[in-house]
This record gives structure tokens, C-alpha cells and sequence, in this order.
């Protein structure tokens, strides 16, 4: 079993980043438990979600304390929080890069990659929300599903043009890691 | 006929209002209806296990909750496809209505549900004994508003419910007393025939509470509307479309004094608040127009005021005849009466034996008073023989 | 187990109010009737009936004695007269 | 068909399936999503139904009482304060024998306000006359929902079911579940005759005033069936397996509890953590086990007996206090065992409360205290 912990800001999209990873692990055969840590934040508060990923059912209720993969949707939140708390050795970490914040020096045997999912997402979709490029990038470096099934999961959540968008979006956050590694 | 909606037997006081009440609102709706009740005195003694006083389906959950069982029920009925067959009603006290369950009564007005909501108004707490409610009027004693060396007994005015319920744009408001019965059940009958939510607000005496003599029930139930206590009112659409007139107001201690509720008033020092309670019986007749000859609403609301002497040929009398809110005349003697707004003539129907739009001299022959009683009535005009 | 938590309509009938009557019961004279039926609407018992004039009765199975008929009664038609309970047959 | 999908809108979905036609709610959290999604359904055309948005709780549960008694499928949800601003109609809708559906998103109860999950609002209802059944995950939580109104109008039950899942942690979990096909629920779940209902061509009275004369039967009525219903549900249990082809339990689950000598007793998505804790502490060549308990009413006492009587200490984890007493599952449990005479060491853990995470350390921390002695209280994870 695979454990994710997700970092945002209330209102930056961590429950649908969650559920897009789930939805994914799920095309891709995969059992998936995807939550919020339910709070009454709001706006703007950071806040988490999490995922597990298993190839059996997954009965594990409690927050995720010791994650194998980080996703860090607002760089910003390093500013105050070891968002490498409990970080397993060996975990994969996500990072939106944003250029004014430095990233922390990784720990050892932890995989850091900084995607500018923002960048790519204000190119693509016209607006800096990079939750499906960081996603692109996540399926990249984790091997968890392929991008199709990423790709999938965010035509059923979206639809018509967004969806397309989101996809592409997924597509160049993936490339990302899979040609500059 | 011995009703078949409403049965003998129940176990209502001797004299009791509300029962009276009752039985002539399901008289008027027929037995294709279902009636939701709140926990009162109604509920109670009309439904002791394993005896019913209902004929038609009656169903009772709670105090405060009837307006939402009816909900309910009607939106069962909608989902089923049977509402154009069965109306739903809503009933319960005055406490029910306006207090514990106005929230409940507020939401069913708010959706819009096709439902009549009856409030059978004694004015108090009865069931459990005559407390205080919301629409216990001003300086009437109960148990928990009693009068003493600092008190008059309740010290507020009545909620105006009807009102509460106009400001919820429902289509249909009326208030009514079973002293006039007949005016009662066209309101009733009326109520039924809009879609949406109706309330009817029903004075009913409550010999028990308010210490009367139980024989007294219709005197009361007349004379809070003659002193002008208890404003009959119709509204649709939130327009006030006719008003029960009154003759000449009678005093209100006429009213009070035939309640013990309101003896602490009939000493030296409840003089002024006698004063006061008259003081609200001409507000309401200033307010609603309830004087005959006053410039009352009706007065407003009559279009085409006939002239004095308009001669009226047998045709046109007969297009008087007091239905769908056509004026009500009828001739005598040459003379054509208005008789429109008078209980006994509500419909245009006299005692299911005379109606309006006719010459009536014949008539007269078999009526048990003689022509004096005309002289009540507005002369409108002559008939062209 | 389901038992009956409902009761049958109209079977309130069964309990005779009669007997609540202490002393007094409207006497419908038959006279005077002009058929106006008010007895019947203002009867909160329900139990007055009769069609044509001079027919009105009331049911004393059921009458508690409020005497509203004596009261709305235009004609003067119905009195309340002293009873003898003890001698009224009830059913 | 297996889908991903959160667990409101699954229980959405169930409702949505079994042709629910009166549905009234008023909103809470954590309770909102599941109306939300069955208000969406009816405005898509896609569940023929009425959708009653009500002023109150208390109208919500007065709204379905009268759609129910006029013959028709209801349902509404609900949680932790607007639970209990139903309480009177609760018991009002059991004792006229209405078989309402109602989901409970568990959450605890102000003051102090917290709108995190525990078990203190339905636990606090298990009086009312409903039965009330405890959902581990969100797959139990649609099959439970299925069970609800078979045996809700099952015409030897006609009780109202309470399917009681953890706010946020069920609700609010995406997971897979996998939703039956409507010619299957069709198949298990036919269309609801009533017993009684409001109709003018046979006009009863419901809710009339019983005296001392005739209110006891009716109690003992309820609570009889409530017994009936231990007998009834496995049969329908059955039918459910029959028809959907998966294992439906309804009463309790025993999960390793063949030579257990410690035995874990819980109700919820708590189980699920401590299933994983079971299998940790048996690789270390603990005996331990689980019995999960679904049906907390009717409680099913003999069977619970004979799940743990073989163990020698049971510890009773509940997310619910009867404060000044006890919690209310050790309770019922400690009843299980009296008049037996071997009885094991019964001990109560609370813990989980206004939302705290119960992670596998906390059920450490409960396997750890279960060698000392018998407590009847003990929190875990207590931070004073």
C-alpha cells in the first residue's frame, strides 16, 4: 500500500487533486481511497488530503502520518510547515515550483522533483492552477498508472473543453519529468 | 343528516368551539380529503384508541410539526398523481399555529405546498390546561397569564397571524367564526378551489377556558365580531377582498362580560383597561372598514355602486344573486334590498329557502319575522313591474 | 409483531355522550320550524338531524346539553327543558 | 458495476435505485453531499421524486412521517444536532409503524461545537424504535442501505432503519464501491405496500391518543419485532446474496476470531483500521481478533455471546459516552455475558471523539491496556 499526502490551500483544489489521483489508480486496476482531512477551513487555510493506492481493499481509515509520496500544490506552504514530516525514506515528492520560494534541501534517500505546474497550466488552460500538470508529473515519476489512465480520469471528472485542457495539461506536466530526468 | 365526516361521540366539552369548528370545516371539504392534526384538544377528543370521531383519513404526529406532515402527505399525493382527486388539510390550535409550530406553518407557506391550513383560535393553551399563547388576546386571563395586584392578565395583543401569512404571498387568507357558519364554510369551499397554501383562521369559544356558560359559545362567537374584537377578513393574493360588516359596533363589555376570563376586568381599577380593549375593536373597525356605513373596504371594493333610485327590471335582479361575488339583492313590496355581506344571506341562499335575485313578497308570507327586519337593509333601488 | 395503532372511522359513535347531560336538554318543540337548519351547523355533537320543517330532533344518545340550538334557534323553536336523567334511556 | 466515486453520492446513487419517492432534508454537515446529489438527481429528471427542502430537522423527519403514512418510499439524512432536533419524531414515526430510510452522517454533539465524526448522535437516538445498523466502509454503507428498506416494509418489521455511516470519513471518502444494476434492486426490493395508509376510500385515523390501557402493547409490540427481526434478517440477507451475487452482513462480522483469546469490539469505520491492526499483532503470534457490530438495534446479544465467548479479555472501542456511566456498546455487551458463568474481562475504550484520528497507535494503546485490569472507561489518546 502506497500513502499520499497532499498539501494546499483551502480552495486550491487538494480534494479534486485527490480524487483525480484516485480516479486514475482506479482505471489503472488499482484500489484507491481518496479524503480530505475534513476541517471547516476556509478560504485559503492550508490544509491536506490523502490518498492510498493498494492492490487490495483498503480498510486503513487514519490520516496519513507517514506518507510514501508528497504533493505540494502551494510551494508557499514550506514557508511554515515541515511539509516532510513522517516523509517515508525512499518517498517521492511533488513539488509546484514557484520561483520565489526556495525549495528545502532534500532529505536523504528522498526524490524531490520541482514541476512549475503553474507556468505550464497559464499556458495551457490560460490559468495558473497546475493541480493536473503537478498529477501529469505525479504519474511520471511515481509509475503508479500511466498518463492515459490519468488523462481518463480527468475527461470523466471535466468535460468539453476544460477537460481537453486538463488533459494536455497532465500530458506536459508528464513529459516534464519523463524528458528532463 | 347525522354527519358521516365527523361523528357523534367524541369527547369534546359540552358547548366546545373547536369541535363545532371542526365538524363544519370537514363537512364542506367532503370525504376526499386527508387532514393532518396537532397535539391539541382537537386531536385528543376526537381520537381516544380505539374510537375515532373522523371519517375521512386523519393522521396526528406531533405538536409543532402538522404543517410539515402535511407537506408530506401532499407532496405523496403529487408523486403518486392522486392530488387533483384528494385536498389536504393542516390543522391545530391556536399554540400549535402560532407558536411551537410557526416555523412548521412558515415552511409549508414558503414551498408552496397545496394545502389549507385551519387554526382553530381558543385563544389559549386548553389542552394542557388554558396557558398563555401567542394568540391569547390582551388582558384575558389564563393560567400562566393571570391577573393580579400587578397584573391584568396577559399583557399583549394577539399575533396577527393572517397577516404573517399574507407576507408569505399565499394565495388565499381569510379569518372566520363559527357564529357565522355559512360564511365559514364558503370559505372554506373557496379555499379549496385555489392551488397553493391557504390558511383560515376560526374563532371558536372554549366554554373551559374562558369560563363561560356552554350555551354561550354562538352568542360569543357573534358578538367578537359585532364589537369589532375579531375582524373577518378574506384576502387573496394578499388584497383584502371583503370584510364581514357590522351593523352598529356594540360595546366590547357587552363580549367581555360574559367571560370569566375577563371578570378582573369589571372592577374599579380594570375600568381603563376595558377602555384599552375598546380602544382595539375601533382600531380593527377604523382599520378594515368594518362599519356598514363607514368607508369601509367593501365600500372600495363594490364597483359598480348602484344609484338610489336605479330601476331594476326582473333580468337585472336576478343577475343580483349574491354568488361568485355578485352583490346579493332581492325585491319587496317594489323595493330592492341589498343584502350582500349579511350571514344569513351568504351565497345569496336564505336558510336554504330564499335566494337572491328574485322578488321575494310572496315569500315573505312564510318568513317567521315581519317586513322591520328590512329596514336593516340598504334600499338600493325599485323593481319595473 | 405489528398490532393495530390505528383506530376504524367513526367509531367514536360508540361512546355515548348522552350521559354527560346534567339535568337540561334542547326540547325541539316542532312548531315553529321553518327548516333554517342553523341547530344542525351549530351542534358541535353533530347530532341534530331532521329535512323538513317541524322534523328536527336531536339525538340525546349523544346531546351533552350545550343548548346552542336554544340559542341560535330564530323562531324560538327549541327549549331547554329539565330532564330526569335517571329515566333517559341511553342506548 | 464498480465505480469510484465518494461515499454521499454512492448512498446517493442506492437511494436513487430504489425508487425513493419522497425525500426531504435539511442541511447539515456532514450530511449535505448525499441530498445535494439527490437533489441534482430530481432536477435531472433522472429519480422521479419530490424533493422537500424543509425549514428544520424536525420538518425533514415530520415531512417523510407524512409521505410515508400516505403510502409512498421516503428518505432523508441527517447528523449529530439535526439528529437530535428529530428525536420526537423519531420515536413518532416508530411508533406508527412508518418504514422510513434515514442516513446518519455520524457526528459528535455540541457544546462545545465540533462537526468532526463520532458516534454520540445515533447512539444517543437507539431508544427511538429504528433499527439502527453501522456501516464499515461505503460499499457496506449501500449494501445496508438496500437491506434498509427491504426491512423497513418487510410486513413482519415495518420499522423505520437508521443506516448510520462516519461523517467525513465514510461521507467524504472516494472509494471503489460497486453499485448494483436497477433490474437487481428491482428484483430484491419489490414496490412498498403499506400495511395501513391515508386514503379517503378507507379512511383510518393514525396517531390517535392511546391510554394505560393499550400504550404498553404497543411498546411491546416494537420491541417484540425488533426480536423478530434478528430471525428475519439473515433470511434476507440471503436474498441479497442471492440476487447481488456479494455477502451482505447485517448483525456482526467476526474477523479472525477462531482462537482468539483478546478480542476487539467496535462499530464503523474504526473496524477497518483495526482489522489492519489485527493482522499486525498476529504476525507478532498475538491471539487477538474482531467481532465488528452492525446492528446495534436490535442488538444481537446471543450471537455476540457466542462470538466471544471463548475469549478471555474484550476490549469495547466506541467513538460514545454514556457520561457518568459507561459507553453504551460495553454496556450492551457486558449484558451479553449475564447469566453466564464464565465471563471474560470486559473492558471499555473511548476514543475518536469530535473527529480525533484513531490510528493504529491508539489501537496499540487499547491492545496494551487490555493486560492490565478491567477498566469499564478508559480514553484513549487523552491529552490531559
Amino acid at each position: 500500500m502506497k500513502e499520499i499526502r497532499i498539501h494546499a490551500r483551502a480552495g486550491q483544489g487538494a480534494i479534486t487533486t485527490a480524487l483525480l489521483l484516485g480516479t486514475a489508480a482506479f482505471i489503472a486496476g488499482k484500489y484507491a481511497l481518496a479524503f480530505p482531512h475534513f476541517g471547516a477551513e476556509r478560504m485559503g487555510a492550508p490544509m491536506n488530503a490523502f490518498v492510498r493506492l493498494s492492490e487490495q481493499v483498503i480498510r486503513l481509515r487514519s490520516q496519513v502520518y507517514e506518507p510514501d509520496y508528497l504533493i505540494v500544490l502551494d510551494p508557499s506552504l514550506m514557508r511554515g510547515f515541515d511539509v516532510f514530516e513522517g516523509f517515508r525514506p525512499g518517498g517521492v515528492a511533488i513539488i509546484n515550483h514557484h520561483e520565489k520560494v526556495q525549495c528545502p534541501k532534500p532529505i536523504q534517500n528522498i526524490k524531490v522533483f520541482t514541476v512549475p505546474g503553474n507556468d505550464i497550466a497559464t499556458e495551457v488552460l490560460g490559468r495558473p492552477i497546475g493541480n493536473t500538470t503537478i498529477l501529469g508529473a505525479f504519474a511520471a515519476a511515481t509509475n503508479e498508472f500511466g498518463l492515459e489512465s490519468l488523462q481518463q480520469a480527468i475527461l470523466e471528472r471535466f468535460s468539453g473543453e476544460v477537460a481537453k485542457k486538463n488533459a494536455e495539461a497532465a500530458r506536459r506536466g508528464y513529459e516534464y519529468i519523463k524528458k528532463g530526468f | 343528516m347525522v354527519t358521516e365526516l365527523f361523528s357523534s361521540g367524541h369527547t369534546a366539552c359540552a358547548g366546545c368551539g373547536q369541535a363545532l369548528g371542526a365538524r363544519l370545516v370537514v363537512e364542506t371539504t367532503g370525504p376526499n380529503v386527508i387532514i393532518a392534526n396537532a397535539t391539541g384538544c382537537l386531536e385528543v377528543f376526537t381520537s381516544r384508541y380505539p374510537e375515532s370521531a373522523w371519517g375521512v383519513p386523519w393522521i396526528h404526529s406531533l405538536f409543532q410539526n402538522v404543517a410539515a406532515v402535511a407537506s408530506g402527505i401532499e407532496a405523496a399525493l403529487r408523486i403518486k398523481g392522486k392530488l387533483d382527486q384528494v385536498r389536504v388539510i393542516s390543522q391545530g390550535g391556536d399554540g400549535a399555529t402560532a407558536d411551537i409550530g410557526m416555523a412548521s406553518l412558515s415552511g409549508m407557506f414558503d414551498r408552496g405546498h397545496d394545502i389549507l391550513y385551519v387554526c382553530y383560535d381558543n385563544e389559549a393553551y386548553m389542552n394542557t390546561g388554558v396557558q398563555r399563547s401567542g394568540l391569547t388576546p390582551f388582558d384575558s386571563r389564563t393560567t400562566t397569564s393571570p391577573s393580579g395586584k400587578k397584573s391584568f392578565g396577559n399583557p399583549r395583543p394577539k399575533k396577527n397571524i393572517p397577516e404573517i401569512a399574507n407576507a408569505h404571498n399565499v394565495p388565499y387568507v381569510a379569518t372566520a367564526s363559527v357564529a357565522f357558519p355559512k360564511d365559514l364554510q364558503k370559505k372554506v369551499k373557496k379555499a379549496l378551489s385555489i392551488r397553493g397554501p391557504k390558511y383560515l383562521q376560526i374563532f371558536v369559544p372554549c366554554p373551559l377556558g374562558w369560563r363561560h356558560d356552554p350555551g354561550l359559545t354562538y352568542e360569543i362567537a357573534k358578538l367578537v365580531v359585532e364589537t369589532g374584537l375579531y375582524p373577518i377578513l378574506e384576502y387573496q393574493d394578499g388584497k383584502l377582498i371583503s370584510v364581514k360588516t357590522i351593523e352598529a359596533a356594540k360595546p366590547v363589555d357587552e363580549y367581555l362580560k360574559l367571560q370569566g376570563r375577563y371578570a378582573h376586568l369589571f372592577t374599579e381599577r380594570g375600568k381603563g383597561e376595558i377602555a384599552k380593549i375598546q380602544a382595539i375593536a375601533d382600531s380593527n373597525i377604523k382599520k378594515y372598514g368594518l362599519l356598514k356605513e363607514g368607508k369601509g373596504v367593501r365600500e372600495k371594493m363594490v364597483e359598480e355602486k348602484p344609484a338610489e333610485e336605479k330601476i331594476f327590471t326582473t333580468a337585472e335582479l336576478s343577475k343580483c344573486d349574491g354568488k361568485d361575488g355578485r352583490p346579493a339583492y332581492f325585491a319587496y313590496k317594489g323595493k330592492v334590498y341589498d343584502v350582500t355581506g349579511s350571514d344569513p344571506w351568504a351565497d345569496g341562499e336564505h336558510y336554504n329557502m330564499h335566494f337572491a335575485g328574485a322578488d321575494l313578497t310572496e315569500a315573505l308570507v312564510e318568513a317567521p319575522h315581519g317586513d322591520e327586519v328590512f329596514e336593516r337593509f340598504k334600499v338600493v333601488g325599485v323593481l319595473k313591474v | 409483531m405489528i398490532i393495530p395503532v390505528t383506530s376504524k372511522p367513526r367509531t367514536s359513535k360508540a361512546n355515548k355522550t348522552g350521559t354527560w347531560r346534567s339535568g337540561k336538554k334542547p326540547h325541539f318543540i316542532q312548531k315553529e320550524c321553518i327548516a333554517c337548519r342553523l341547530c344542525v351547523m351549530v351542534c358541535p355533537e353533530g347530532c341534530i338531524s331532521g329535512d323538513k320543517k317541524r322534523t328536527y330532533i336531536s339525538d340525546y344518545k349523544y346531546c351533552k346539553g350545550c343548548g346552542n340550538c336554544v340559542a341560535v334557534c330564530p323562531v324560538a323553536d327549541i327549549e331547554m327543558i329539565k330532564e330526569e336523567w335517571w329515566r333517559e334511556t341511553i342506548s | 458495476m464498480r465505480r469510484y466515486l465518494e461515499g454521499s453520492h454512492a448512498v446517493a446513487e442506492i437511494v436513487r435505485l430504489c425508487k425513493t419517492q419522497v425525500i426531504s432534508a435539511y442541511p447539515i454537515t456532514p450530511q449535505t453531499h448525499i441530498v445535494e446529489a439527490l437533489a441534482q438527481m430530481v432536477a435531472d429528471g433522472e429519480l422521479n421524486a419530490e424533493f422537500i427542502n424543509v425549514e428544520s430537522e424536525h420538518s425533514a423527519a415530520s415531512v417523510v412521517q407524512g409521505a410515508s403514512a400516505t403510502g409512498v418510499r421516503t428518505y432523508t439524512a441527517t447528523t449529530s444536532q439535526g439528529l437530535l432536533y428529530m428525536i420526537e419524531v423519531l420515536y413518532s414515526i416508530a411508533g406508527l409503524r412508518l418504514p422510513v430510510v434515514l442516513t446518519c452522517a455520524n457526528r459528535a454533539v455540541s457544546s462545545p461545537i465540533n462537526i468532526w465524526n463520532d458516534h454520540q448522535d445515533s447512539v444517543t437516538v437507539r431508544d427511538a424504535g429504528w433499527l439502527q445498523f453501522y456501516a464499515e466502509n461505503n460499499q457496506e454503507a449501500c449494501d445496508l442501505h438496500l437491506m434498509a428498506y427491504r426491512l423497513a416494509e418487510d410486513h413482519n418489521i415495518m420499522l423505520p432503519v437508521m443506516v448510520c455511516m462516519d461523517g467525513y470519513i465514510l461521507t467524504h471518502a472516494y472509494e471503489v464501491v460497486d453499485l448494483p444494476e436497477q433490474s437487481q434492486v428491482d428484483k430484491f426490493l419489490p414496490d412498498f405496500k403499506p400495511v395501513h395508509c391515508l386514503n379517503p376510500d378507507e379512511p383510518i385515523s393514525m396517531g390517535v391518543l392511546m391510554g394505560p390501557e393499550s400504550y404498553t402493547e404497543t411498546r411491546y409490540a416494537i420491541h417484540q419485532t425488533m426480536m423478530d427481526a434478528l430471525n428475519i434478517i439473515p433470511g434476507i440477507a440471503d436474498d441479497f446474496e442471492r440476487v447481488f451475487g456479494r455477502k451482505v452482513n447485517c448483525l456482526i462480522e467476526k474477523y479472525r476470531l477462531e482462537d482468539a483469546t483478546q478480542v476487539f469490539v467496535a462499530m464503523g469505520s474504526m473496524v477497518g483500521t483495526i482489522k489492519e491492526m489485527v493482522d499486525g499483532l498476529r504476525e507478532d503470534g498475538q491471539k487477538v481478533g474482531l467481532l465488528k457490530v452492525i446492528a446495534h438495534r436490535p442488538f444481537p446479544k446471543k450471537i455476540v455471546y457466542e462470538a466471544l465467548k471463548n475469549a478471555r479479555e474484550i476490549a469495547v472501542l466506541e467513538k460514545a459516552i454514556s457520561l457518568g456511566q459507561e459507553g453504551p456498546l460495553l454496556s450492551d455487551v457486558k449484558s451479553a455475558f449475564c447469566g453466564y458463568g464464565n465471563q471474560p474481562k470486559i473492558s471499555g475504550f473511548v476514543l475518536g471523539l469530535g473527529g480525533r484520528d484513531i490510528t493504529k497507535k491508539s489501537i496499540l494503546e487499547v491492545h496494551s491496556a487490555l493486560a492490565g485490569s478491567q477498566v469499564d472507561v478508559k480514553f484513549i489518546d487523552l491529552k490531559i
